[in-house]
Order: C-alpha cells, then structure tokens, then sequence
C-alpha cells in the first residue's frame, strides 16, 4: 500500500521535547541558531562538519537512512520489512492523516529502518530509528520490527545493533502502544539467552518507552555526546515536581555518570568503536 | 466532563437523603410509609445500577484512581493468609509505593507485588502516591527472582497512576528498572497471573503487568498515558481529557476485545468492595481459576506461551509478498 | 583437645566496638547503664525483660547457646563439629593466649555453634555465633563450619538459618581468615543453586568480613532492633572520614530503609516469625 | 621503621649520586677512571639487588603502595591491544576506583577488571585512591555476567588500599556489594586469572580475587588488613605496624606456602616496571601460562575446582572420630 522513494537529504532539526512537533523543512533553509550554544549556523556550515555544530559539537538529528549508511559498509544494507504500515487499530482521532503526513515527509513508511548489513566485514542486523516520524514513536509497526529484528538475529547468530531516537510509546495506538515494550522486551530477553551481542546506540532525543524497554536492555548501551536520554521528558519533571532540573540533566555526559551508560562516542567514530567492538566480540567466540 | 466521583454520584445521593429525611419525618409523626420508601429505594438503586453499567471511560478513569477503593496491601489481606512483607532492593533503598512478600493463597504459597497507594494524603506521601521509584521496580524484581527460585506462583496487583517523574528517580535509571523488570517477568519461571485493581497507569503499572492471565476489575482503568496527558499533549487541551478516555480504549471490556487481558470481575456497587462477600468470592475464584490452569502447564510451555501472548500484540498491514 | 562444658548463664555486654575487649564477667555483677539510654539496670531486671532494656527496648547480646535455645523446639538441637578448635597458623603473637582466655571465658570452642534443629515442628540446620569469643571474629573454624552448616543443609535438603554478630575477619589468621568470605560467600552459592531457603539474623553488631560475605546472603535478611550493622566500623568510617555520621546510621532500621534488611523482628518474636517463614516456603515447595 | 621507599632507598641513591659528582670530575678533568667507574657501579648494584631481595614485609608494603608503580590501566595498555573501558553499574554510577572493560590478550578477547589508583594528588582523588564504592563493584559484577554470556576469559588487576570506609558506601551496602561479588566469581562459569600487582587490602581487593589461579608480583602484598589497623587494633600502637606487616604473612612468598596464590612473578630493580622487557614478558608468559591451563578444561570441572581452592582454605584442629 505504500511505496517508499528514498531520497537522501540533510535534516537538521531538533527534538528538545516530546511534545513539539518536527519543524517542517522549509523553515529548516537559511540560518537557524544552534539550539544549545546559540551561535548562528548555516546549512551549508554543518553539512560541511559533519552533522555538528562546529562550536559546541551539538549532534544536529540525522535521518534514519543517514544513520544507516553512516554505520554500514558501503552497499551491504538489505532492508526488512520495509512493507509493514500502522493501522488505526482504535480508530484513534486524528491518526490516519498524522500517518499520512509523516510518511511524505520522511519518505518512510514507519519510524524505524531494519536490515541487514556489514560493518567493517561482519554482518550484522542493524536498525536506525527515525526522529521525524511522529517524533520516533513506537506503535504496533516499531515493536514489530525490532522483535523480528530480533528474531532475524538469531535465526543467523548475528549481533543486533539498533540505533535509537524516540518521544515514546505512541499514543494513538492506546494499550496496543505500551504493550510493545513488553513484547521488545520479551525479544531481547530471547537473544540475551541465545548469548548474541546486542548493543544500542542512544541519541537524542531517546525518551520514555522505547528507553524503557529494548533501548536499556543492551550489552552494550552507546551514548552519542549531549544526546537526551531518560523516561519521562524533562517538562514534564520540571512541571510535576516543580524543581529546577540541575545542570546536564539526562544527558549522554551525566547518565554516564550515573552508571547507566557504557561508552559516550562521537557521531564521527561511531562506526570505528562498532567495529572494534564487533571484532573483539567475534574474538571472544572463537577464542573459547 | 465530570472530575470526580461526586459529580456522576451526587443525584444519587441527593435522592438517598431525601429519603433519609422522609424516613425521619415518618418515624417523628409516627405515619407508616414504609412501603412507599421501600419502593424509592429500590428505584433509586435500580437506576443507579443502571447507571453504573453505562459508566462513561473518563467516569471510571475517574473512580478508578477513587481513594475509597481498596489499596493492594487491602487485597492481600483480604484474599491471603500469613503474609509476610519483605523490604529492600538491597541496592538503594525500599520504596514503600511498591509492597510485596509472600503469603499463602488458598493451599498455596505465593509471592504478592503491587503497587501502594495510600487512603489519606499523609499516607499517601509517604506511598508516594503510588508511583514507584527504580528501587521499587528493583525490589519487586528480586521477590520475583525468588518467587522462582523457590517455585512460588507470583500475583501481582496493579494500581498506580505510573512510575514517578521525579529528579531521583531519572538520576537512579528509572527507564532501566522498568525494562529489567519487563525482560525478568517475560521468562519468569513460575506461573504470574495479574489483578488491575485500580488505576493501571503507564509504563508504571505494565512494568508488574507481563503475566499468563491478567484479570480486571470492572472499573479498573490500563492506559499507555493517561487521559489528560494525552489531551494536553495531542488536543493541547487537558480539559478535552474525556475524550481521550474514549478513544484510548482504556476499559475492561474495550481492553478484553484487544485481547490485552482476560477476564473481568465485575464491582459491586458496594462503596466498599472488600466488604462485599460476592466480590471477594468472585474475584478469589477468578484469580484461583487462571492460577490453576498456568499451574497445571508445564513451565517450558507457560514460557512459550507467555512470550506468544505479547508477541502477538499489535496492529497493523503488511503486503502479501 | 578441647571439652567444652556448657554451663548456661546470663550474660549482658555492649559490643559496640570492634577494638573493645568482652567484659569480664566479674563487671557485669550488681547495676550497670544502659548503654542506649542511660537508664541504670539490675541484671534482674533485664533477666525479667527478656535481655531488653525495659525502657528503650534495647536488645542485649545473649550468647550462641541462648540464642540456640530461644529459636529452636525444645531438645531438639543437635550440635556438629563441636570439636573443631582454631590452631596459630601464622604462630601469630598472643593468638594462642587469646584463644585460650575466649573458651575459658565462653566455655565455647570457637564463635560459632551450628547443628541441626527443629522450629516449629521443621526441620532446619541452625547456627548462632557468640560475640564474646573474640567478638565472633570469622577465623578458619567459623568459616569452615558455615561451610559445613551448608553443605549439611544441602545432603539433607533443609533450610538453613544463621545467626549472626561479629566484629569482622580475624586478624590473627591473616589470609586464611579473609579467605573465609570467600568461602563460605561459594558455599552459599552452591545452596542458592540447590533452591533451599537460607535466612539470617543480624544481631549487634555484625560488621566487617561476616557482613561482607555469608550474613548478607540470604534470601531473608532479619534484623534485630536497633542492631548496628555494616562492613566499616562507625569509629573507623569518623576516623577516616573526618565526618559526623547520621543519627541512626548503621542501625537496623536505617539499613532497612536504604533496602538492605527485609524485616526487622524483635527477639522475642523473632522464633515465631521464622515459623511462619519456614511455613510458607514449605508451601511452596509443596504447593508446585 | 621506614615509612616511605625513600627510606631504604637512601643509601643508593646518595652512592649514585657521589658517583655521577666522580664522573663528571672525570670529564672535567680529563682523567679516565671509567674502569674504577664501571666497578663501583657493579658493585652498588649488586648491593641494591641484594638489598631488595630481602626487603622486609613492611618495606614490601611500602613499595607495594608506591604511586610510581604502574596501575591497573598501565597493565593493561602494556598487555592487551583493543581495551574498549565500559562504564557504569546501570545502577547507581560510575565508579572510578575501579576500571574495567573488553580487550585483546594474546589472540584471545577477555574481560579485564581491577581497582585503578591515580598517579598524583588529582588523579588518586579522581579514583577515590583506588578504594570502590559499592558502584564499582556492582559494575564488576556487571561486566563479569557479561563475560559469561560471551564466553570470554576474565582477567583481573588487584591493587587497592581497601574498599571505600565512607558513609554513602555503608548506605548504599557495601557488605552486599562485596559479598555478592564473591558469590558470583566463584561460580563464575568462564576462567578467571587473577594478578596482584600492588597492595592488595582487605575485602575490597579479595572481591575481584577469586579466580582459578592467583599471580602475585614479588614485592605485591595481600593482607587482610593493613598492618597499621592491626597494630592500631592488637597492639593499640599504629607505630609497631612493621611487626604486624611480618606476622601477617601478607607477602608473596609466605601467600605461595599458604596455598593462597599459585606463581610469583619477580620484579625487576628498575623503577618503570613496564619499561623492563624482561619482566613484561614474564608477567605476559605467566598470564598466558595459566589461561591457557585452565581454559583448556571442562567448564564444569573448573567450576568444581575453584570451589574446592576456596574450601580446603583454613587450617584447624578437628578430633579423630
Ligand atoms: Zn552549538
Ligand atoms: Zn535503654
């Protein structure tokens, strides 16, 4: 019912709280401040420095095919279940047309790419979410495609790597929504007992349910610098509680501090830390 | 959009008084009219049933979240015997939003988590209003551990409106309790079965929510978010909360038509539901009925089939290929 | 070598050091304060009040024997490997003297007794140390005979129920004393992986290499009322520190609050809460 | 009683220095006394080593602590290739005193773990001076769980003064942290080696020592507790803590005949362990030795092997029955 025409283009938005709506892409041209430091940039500025701001290394929101390519060896990702669509299962108010103006603006059918794909000469299923489709939310379609991500793993005893980038469950699909947490958690449950590596990768912003469940069950939990991590968003905290939040909060930097990830990596040497991390995996493997 | 349960309630209540002053009135000037007053009553309570059968979502997000309703340390004592509350994630602390232990129910030994609300606002503070912190959730996961290691069937009772949003609890890895206890309670190796009691808000209450049967009171409520959030963050408008109780199919029945859960236990309209033999009667049965037949499963089975049960969760097209 | 002749007495001492020598039992003779309160006691009055202080409720140290006898069903207990005595491995100074002066004074063998019981009409294995043998210090003999409670409980498949108080590993075993945690911590292992109950009872004070290795094993942690429990003495952690240490730090009720204790019982009711333990993991066995 | 290398370094180094004044005068001169030179130096050389072959416990103590010594990350930046650091408890926090990660050791992976102390001021207040918290050790145990799931061999680098004596590491239960690292290495099912290569104290170095082979280096100590805290506690006299340090038999020799360690790896004079070849491939040789020995064995024996090391330990008196 769906047919994706992936056009590569550059992206720049951000995603500081789950309740804004992606900036469309026309108010994206021109120059924009960079959202942490402030410093006027121009498109052309970041794309030349890779997707960062060149004064504060703020990593500007990539597309999940960005990602895709970024991690795997050139031409060696095959796509999965790239036909898989959201329903309006609750007949929600509203869905169907935010389905439908997600999907054109992202040229994706759902909020999340998975595949398989070689990383520096090992194969490896990897999937990328993507922050511009319903603000990376999981419904029926995401939890579908991570468990059979999952489950592809292991049918080949291969690693799993997902990037990850989401405002939570999706809303619209009520119980349906919360249930995948449960139902990607059980997944994961599956490979951690089949003894496949399974790392993640954390970038911004990565919020409520999909942290809650196959985000932080990872071997290996990667932070990307600066990047928002945490369960509940922080207006809302800042809302609930009525207390100032200290200064980094739930960011890559202090849930480092806070024992909760296992490595912060730069966009740039993301893949080179995958690959050595790969590596010394397979070596764990054979050297038994 | 009524906001509490007094509103929904109040003609009734109206009506009862008047009664009561009748009844007054009749005794004073020694008049009989016994008959008459019996009838209203019935009438009264007739239509009242009536209307608590056709209670709107939002009417029972409303009464759900009811502070008179029973908390989960009332349904342990009431079901259980020999309940014994053990304490502490020994990790960090224990978090009183979260109560468990073990007890016996019927001619079995079992484990018993909920979470814990309390019944006035002191009690309630000191329960953090029911919403768990990571030491909660870290607790809860190591009864559950030694519910399996000695082979105890676990009963969870759900009534929370979500994990707490707090500072502490982001600092302490909130997100990370939740899904260790998810991926522990998807292969438990014992029979889970769960009671949505109350109010099942958010990741909060599915984190004790991953069972072989999950049975539901008849105005318990088990939402992704809840109403007003979804009103606030979807309507931007939060007193539109009504309408998202409706569409978020948050009910028992909506909920049993998703296949979410399995069975429902209709509410007396008894204000005190443990006080309602009936209830307490139907709601034992339910719970040892689904406790039985997980127990009768080999577990290698009830493994299987607790996994099948969420991985079939969830709606959407896919092309024939 | 060693006949140890059991002759039950009454016996009142403040352990709340680990530097500090047991009283002589001389000085316990006539009137003495509280050292919780204040309050000045007779010793029959405390013998009245159940080895309480009648007004803070204060739980004074009873020795192995009493400890044995209030928990189990009367002449039921079976003592083991009472005849293992500690020797001077290292020939380490005064030791042996030490050694002597402790049994003299305990009429003990070493800090612990274990055995086999009954509580409530069940089967358990049982162990109780004795603070005043050299403040139920972990040597050779205490680890190997919770080894030996172990594994006694295993070939028999009963509960095991331990007692504890001590000041720490035995200095005067170097090694071979630390190396106790660990043994006895493996012991435990092997308990855990046959699925039998295993319980303790932290009495004050219990610290040190005890704490840090068996005690803090079970799968229910009892704590006694007001008892001081730890892995750091609270005069070292000053010392060190340079810090005033919160009120109630290391007592019973703070450990539970920071989620390191189960229950707190107090002892009087301390026989029958573990009936009630054993009952229902009994059902539980059964009820399968 | 010396209390610093110095002490006992003193008389060489004042020996080395009045030769360096010679050669230079020498040079100056232009007389060539670099025969008498050469034998001088020879001679003080031979002294030094001899000297440092018998170094008393307490001087071995001393050395042991020497903030010149290589630490856990220079072991394993000299012995490994690819060492990743992973961080975190994904409970509390990081802790800094102890590091730990995956790396390569030959042609295998392993995981490697140990307490890190700083060089300096600065860095030792960064790693809490090497002593854990129980953050460190949770993250121990972590990483250790994971090397089981992948199967990968564990090495572990022990050097710490002792676990953190702080209030938040007895609130946060430093006694269960330790105790239940203990647990799990010892049954542990991937072979560990461990390698003492400073001070080993107390129960905060013995939580990453249970392996199936023990390698200490000659002038490393392993003591249940500090000499200075056993005179302080026996002797009421932290002065007579060089008499303790040798009735303690905490150094390697007297650890070897006690059965507590298996090999001793002989330190070299010069100051930069790491920059003697001879003794990096010794170190390298006896790590290899004894991974392959014990990798080369059935998982299950070596499990029921490392827990039989840790029962025959202890020495008593029983009467014949
Ligand atoms: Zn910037
Ligand atoms: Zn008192």
């Amino acid at each position: 019912m769906f047919k994706p025409t992936f056009k590569p283009r550059k992206a720049y938005i951000d995603l500081s709280g789950i309740s804004k709506s992606p900036l469309s892409l026309d108010s994206r041209e021109g120059n924009f401040p960079c959202p942490t430091c402030s410093t006027w940039l121009s498109e052309a500025e970041i794309i030349k420095n890779n997707d960062f701001c060149p004064r504060c290394a703020r990593h500007f929101a990539v597309t999940a095919w960005e990602r895709i390519y970024s991690l795997c060896d050139e031409g060696t990702f095959e796509e999965w279940d790239s036909g898989l669509t959201s329903g309006n299962p609750l007949q929600f108010p509203d869905y169907d047309a935010k389905l439908q103006r997600a999907s054109e603006d992202t040229h994706l059918p759902e909020a999340i790419i998975t595949g398989k794909g070689i990383i520096g000469g090992m194969e490896c299923v990897v999937g990328a979410m993507e922050p511009r489709f319903m603000m990376g939310s999981m419904g029926s379609v995401v939890g579908e495609k991570v468990c059979r991500a999952a489950e592809g793993a292991m049918e080949r005893s291969l690693p799993l790597i997902l990037s990850c980038c989401s405002g939570g469950a999706r809303m619209q699909e009520g119980m349906l929504s919360l249930m995948q947490m449960a139902k990607t958690s059980a997944a994961i449950g599956r490979l951690n007992q089949a003894g496949l590596l399974y790392i993640t990768i954390l970038t911004h912003p990565t919020t409520g349910g999909v942290t809650a469940s196959f985000a932080s069950l990872a071997d290996i939990i990667i932070g990307e610098p600066g990047a928002l991590i945490g369960f509940t968003g922080p207006r809302v905290i800042e809302q609930t509680t009525g207390q100032k939040l200290p200064a980094g909060f739930q960011r890559s930097e202090y849930l480092l501090q806070h024992g909760m990830l296992d490595i912060i990596q730069p966009r740039l040497e993301m893949r080179s830390l995958l690959i050595r991390l790969l590596a010394v995996h397979q070596g764990g493997r054979n050297g038994q | 959009m009524a906001n509490n349960k007094f509103e929904f309630e109040a003609a009734y209540r109206l009506l009862e008084n008047k009664l009561e002053e009748l009844r007054q009135l009749s005794e004073t000037l020694e008049c009989d009219f016994s008959n008459e007053i019996a009838n209203v009553e019935k009438r009264i309570s007739q239509l009242r049933a009536e209307r608590y059968k056709h209670l709107t979502p939002w009417e029972q997000v409303i009464l759900s979240r009811d502070l008179e309703r029973p908390m989960t340390r009332d349904y342990i004592d009431t079901l259980c015997t020999d309940f014994i509350e053990l304490h502490g994630d020994r990790l960090y602390g224990d978090d009183p939003a979260i109560v468990g232990g073990i007890a016996v129910f019927g001619d079995r030994a079992v484990t018993v988590i909920g979470q814990q609300k309390g019944q006035d606002t002191a009690e309630n503070i000191r329960h953090n209003f029911g919403m768990p912190r990571p030491e909660g959730f870290r607790k809860a996961h190591r009864l559950l551990k030694n519910a399996e290691r000695f082979q105890r069937p676990v009963i969870t009772f759900i009534n929370t409106p979500g994990a707490d949003p707090g500072i502490g609890a982001e600092e302490r890895g909130q997100a990370w309790a939740i899904s260790q206890l998810l991926l522990c309670l998807s292969s438990l190796r014992v029979p889970v079965v769960s009671v949505i009691t109350g109010e099942g808000g958010s990741g909060g209450a599915l984190a004790l929510t991953i069972a072989d049967r999950i049975i539901m009171l008849s105005n318990a409520v088990f939402s992704v978010a809840s109403p007003e959030t979804c009103a606030s963050i979807l309507l931007r408008d939060v007193k539109r909360a009504g309408e998202m109780a409706e569409a978020l199919k948050l009910n028992a029945p909506a909920l049993k038509d998703l296949r979410i859960i399995d069975a429902i236990v209709d509410e007396p309209l008894n204000e005190n539901l443990l006080g309602a033999p009936d209830f307490v009667a139907d709601l034992r049965s339910a719970i040892s009925k689904h406790l039985d037949e997980v127990s009768a499963q080999p577990l290698d089975d009830l493994i299987r089939q607790r996994y099948q049960r969420l991985r079939v969760i969830g709606q959407f097209y896919e092309p024939d290929l």
